[in-house]
């Protein structure tokens, strides 16, 4: 499995794309305009669009609150991203849910999440066992946390994905918090992966800061889960590089430990591999950050300008039909 | 005598229709495993899972056979990891796959409770995909299981908005309302009685017959008083009002079969015409089924009432497993003659 | 403005109350902490338990600064697994703790469901051994924060046997029901809410001013019309009976502050006074808190009614984010206005 | 840690007595004397006896459904057990619970479990936090089976237990079955106690049906607990050698499985031992027998004696006071 310039042109402008988007909310969201919570993934950039653009177009994740990236590699529009956070009649939930909640798409092979972590594992894991029952040869993969490990349902589903050999692929991105909660409160273990020798299944740990190690572990997983080899955990090792939500100043966090990562930040990592490779200068970098700034002008203007859901609506839609 | 054989000294059987079609006369427990059969060979898409419901057959053999004529990729034996289990369900019905669910007893439903009320009940609302998933809870007691085998722990799925909610009393309603379940697109659970499963038998139509979610069914038509009620009470409710008539009291029953959403308009005009109701329910009183029946009249039929609105539940306390206490704990006709005389006599 | 922040415009000051004794002005967040702190310094059994409550202070900060005061080992940080931290709590319980464990809000108490309601709950019925031990519950929405941060879901408690249900509505009961809970030998839930947090301040007397559990109390007397409701809807009721009163009418509102069990005989004196109840509530309706309400009044005080009950309660679906949905899900003063005005006019 | 003469002859009496009650349950229950529901837990003799006589008077445990020689060992009369199993006012719950469940009574420190598997686990982990957090030099036990291992609250448990580092020793009674389900449809690995790696806690894999073995484990595990060690996971193979309840015929077990278990009997390796030790001979086995069973006659007369709980009495006792 090679890392083709192509590959990494795409992600560059997917991981982009992703901090541009982050920001954008960030911005709403101090002007007001978005109201109640904000997630920002900062640092995320490099775990979430590579282990997304592994995937095929029929395949199926289920992204969490961090993984804007995948949303966006997966065909999420940032107007429809944007709409949702404005809690617009026009947002992937119709104004039904909340920030990164809810923002689930099935035609675009996504699992719109909920609160309580980390259920999308366990529907991934279904999704999965569909496609084997079917004999699809279709792939499901799913994320979730440090935090969410320690959740029970963690234990039920690679388990449950281990005893039927389920093509599904777990992506645990371990950014060394769980809210204000550090790792060594966490767990007494340094790798989280370790744990699916515990299922008889492949752990492994990666640099989720590397956009190349991310691809080519969670390539190599989802191959082998296609073609019928059963599931993968990956353990992606990163930074959650602002607080939990966007009202926590994260002073819980030494200031060395965020320089440390800092230093590695996912999106620098890939545009000095593009450099090397002689596929980014200053101005086509400009270029692309000036085109992406136009795309998220449109996406938030269509977003505002978006109605808001009747409030006459709110008893629509509890029962599919 | 253990549970999976039921504990009764009789078995009551119920008249055939008096409208004709074809007919087999079934125990509860072989119509709901009919109406499996019968969904599993109409839709390819219809897929069992539980703890032990394949080779085993089910703790109460409800699945048994299953596997023989569907296989173990339709009758899925799954590690004991309820909230695992529901998760996956979730999954599998995004997939065009209906999943039929078995809770050994639907007391351990409780440990795949955040799946059901987070995940499941609110989908379709937050971002639009349906979760069309059957849940199979047998639940209620009379069968000296204990606390943790004789639940009928319902009301917290009633109040959850997302969910549906069935509670067949009848072997045709149990099938009926299963191929019903099974073809909602919404997340529905389906309370089936154990204690009923060998000791009721009846008619039950053959082919695509389906009853329909919402409807609840009158089973006896009185002048003087309303019986509500659903599940194993339906039974007991009959009893009391056939005795009731013996006295010369005119006295329906009606059974709610579906408890979520609550058939009001059936509910109301039970009320308003008899002007007196007792409501009569095995589960746990406070908040249950039965006050939501009570509020609906109380705000619908306020106008008609001759008599305050009385409730007959199990009272706010675990099942007991000893004979003495469960016989106080669950309602049984004696009980609700006593209630019922009260109300007739206002 | 963020949840931890609260979305008020405006915070509003409780009057002092007319007798005497030491009295704080502490909202009702601080009035929590204060309860916790009181029950710390009194008795060394008293451990909080959950996740970032301790270094952090908590997703609302209600816990800040009492690891400073109380040492980590009092203040425990845990792993984010809400079923083993009330399975933990129960053991703690029984060696003499008394836990006090935090939901980091209450719709994460479905994640510990199962300890809840099938262990703790029964335990003391079962084998004689109490539980002693109390969950703080955030809960309630009008703060913009979506399905999963705006729950009212203390029906699933209230109608499970086993447990008592508090819901303060002042800042005086937040920390004088909070002792009682601590104290109580049986599992409490205890429901906060979140919207009080920074928006209700109010006198709270200091010192050992435990609220009794299961009295509920008359914020107003009136006699044409009685509101009986709970939490954060005490104050739009008091708002709307405000409105009605310089519109000439009498209306009472009666604050539940403990649901289970409710206070019956309030209740009825109630709805025995005013012949006319409009029951108000955050929750979704059916099978809500207030279906049980209405059923004990249509049984106890049916003569004395002049209307049919009403209740206006949160529809049944999720807690959308969007206001404008939002807004219509949460009942407030004006839908109350129009909701008490239909009862009046009757 | 050496296996005294005395410590065997201790052992053997309680393995023949918890045998022996439990016929005594399936003879009961075939009278229909006993309604509802009957465990057997014949198998299991060796691994809940050695496990609980490992423990001091003054610590704690949580027994389930098969292991009966707990709670025997821990105190529990026979005469308690046999009104219990006959829904009696004088059994454990006093009629209010089923069978083997909610036997609690922490004056002898036993936790009554309920049926949701495997959950008296958490609540020993609380137990064991209470003694750490008080500073006594205690350790509490619980038992959980190969089934209750895929539950999610086993997970969490052994991570809380091990991230708190708590005085608590974790036996996993690995008898092969899960009511109708084997060991394979079940997890994807061999052995149970390899999980204890993923939370940092030591784990180890016993021989079930050798009394010594799995007292020497426990025993050394609940020193290091006591010595502030933290947690440990031990494994025990046996095989559970009845049907999961009485009802069941468990013709789903292949008989040479059967077969090959019966070879092992627990109780009858423990006699072996003690015959070679000269500790035992067939005029004391018998005299042993008889006296056990005189002591269950006396029992099951006094159970059998003991009056229902008065039916009005069903409310009472839901809250404590
Ligand atoms: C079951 C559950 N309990 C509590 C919460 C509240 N909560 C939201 S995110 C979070 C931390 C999650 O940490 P992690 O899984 O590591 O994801 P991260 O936010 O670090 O990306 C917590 C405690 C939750 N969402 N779900
Ligand atoms: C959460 C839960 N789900 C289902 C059951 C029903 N059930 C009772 S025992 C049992 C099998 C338990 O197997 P294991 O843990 O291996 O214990 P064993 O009976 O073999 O000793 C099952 C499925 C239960 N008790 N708890
Ligand atoms: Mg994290
Ligand atoms: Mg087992």
């Amino acid at each position: 499995m090679e890392l083709t310039d192509n590959l990494l042109r795409e992600a560059h402008y997917w991981m982009r794309l992703t901090r541009a988007l982050d920001d954008r909310g960030t911005f709403l969201h101090k002007q007001s305009r978005i109201i109640g919570g904000f997630f920002s993934q900062i640092g995320h950039e490099a775990i979430s669009v590579a282990a997304a653009m592994t995937l095929e177009r029929d395949d199926v994740c289920a992204p969490m609150h961090r993984d804007l990236g995948a949303y966006l590699v997966r065909g999420m529009h940032p107007r429809r991203i944007l709409a949702q956070f404005l809690g617009r009649a026009t947002g992937v939930s119709g104004g039904r849910d909340a920030n990164m909640h809810g923002m689930g798409d099935m035609s675009l092979g996504i699992i719109g999440f909920i609160s309580h972590l980390p259920a999308s594992i366990g529907v991934t894991a279904g999704v999965a066992q569909a496609f084997k029952l079917k004999g699809e040869p279709r792939v499901a993969l799913a994320f979730f946390g440090d935090g969410g490990a320690s959740q029970g349902l963690a234990h039920e589903t690679l388990n449950w994905a281990a005893v039927f050999q389920l093509p599904v692929v777990f992506i645990c991105e371990n950014n060394q918090y769980a809210y204000s909660t550090p790792l060594t409160r966490q767990m007494r273990i340094e790798h989280i992966a370790d744990r699916a020798a515990g299922y008889g299944m492949p752990g492994l740990v990666v640099d989720g800061n590397d956009f190349g190690a991310v691809y080519q572990a969670t390539y190599e997983a989802v191959a082998r889960a296609r073609a019928g080899g059963g599931p993968t955990l990956i353990e992606g090792k990163t930074m959650r590089m602002r607080g939990h939500a966007i009202h926590d100043n994260m002073a819980y966090v030494p200031p060395e430990l965020l320089a440390t990562w800092s230093a590695r930040d996912p999106l620098v990592r890939l545009e000095l591999l593009l450099r090397e490779r002689g596929l980014l200068t200053n101005t086509s970098l400009e270029e692309l950050r000036t085109r992406i700034e136009h795309e998220l002008d449109e996406a938030q203007a269509f977003a505002e300008a978006s109605p808001y859901p009747e409030g006459s609506s709110v008893t629509e839609r509890v029962y599919a039909q | 005598m253990t549970w999976d054989q039921g504990l009764h000294g009789a078995v009551v059987s119920l008249d055939a229709p008096a409208a004709g079609g074809v007919t087999r006369e079934l125990t509860y427990l072989e119509a709901i495993r009919d109406g499996m059969r019968f969904m599993m060979r109409q839709d390819p898409a219809v897929v069992l899972m539980g703890e032990d419901i394949g080779v085993y057959g089910g703790a109460f053999k409800v699945t048994q056979g299953l596997i023989d004529e569907f296989g173990a990729d339709r009758v899925i034996d799954t590690p004991m990891a309820e909230l695992a289990m529901i998760y996956a369900a979730i999954g599998l019905s995004f997939q065009g796959i209906r999943p039929v669910v078995e809770m050994q007893f639907a007391d351990f439903i409780s440990t795949g409770f955040d799946a059901i009320v987070q995940f499941a009940a609110t989908n379709h609302y937050r971002w639009g995909q349906p979760v069309p998933m059957t849940i199979r809870a047998p639940g209620a007691g009379g069968l000296r299981a204990g606390p943790f085998h004789s639940q009928s722990n319902e009301a917290w799925f009633v109040h959850t908005p997302g969910l549906k909610v069935v509670a067949p009393s009848t072997p045709a309603d149990a099938r009926g309302l299963l191929i019903s379940a099974i073809r909602d697109p919404n997340p529905v659970i389906y309370y089936e009685t154990k204690y009923l499963y060998r000791s009721l038998k009846g008619p039950v139509p053959d082919g695509d017959q389906a009853v329909p979610i919402g409807q609840a069914a009158l089973r006896r038509t009185g002048e003087e008083l309303a019986l509500i009620t659903y599940g194993a009470m339906v039974q007991e409710c009959l009893n009391a009002a056939a005795t009731l008539e013996r006295e010369g009291h005119s006295v329906e029953v009606l059974d709610l079969r579906t408890l979520k959403p609550l058939d009001e308009a059936a509910i109301l005009a039970s009320a308003r015409k008899t002007g007196k109701v007792l409501i009569v329910h095995e589960a746990n009183r406070t908040c249950g089924v039965g006050s939501e029946v009570a509020a609906l009249i109380a705000a619908g039929a306020f106008e008609y009432l001759d008599g305050p609105i009385s409730r007959l539940a199990g009272p706010d306390t675990p099942v007991p497993y000893s004979p003495p206490l469960e016989d106080v704990h669950r309602p049984a006709a004696q009980a609700i003659l006593r209630a019922a005389r009260d109300l007739l006599a206002y």
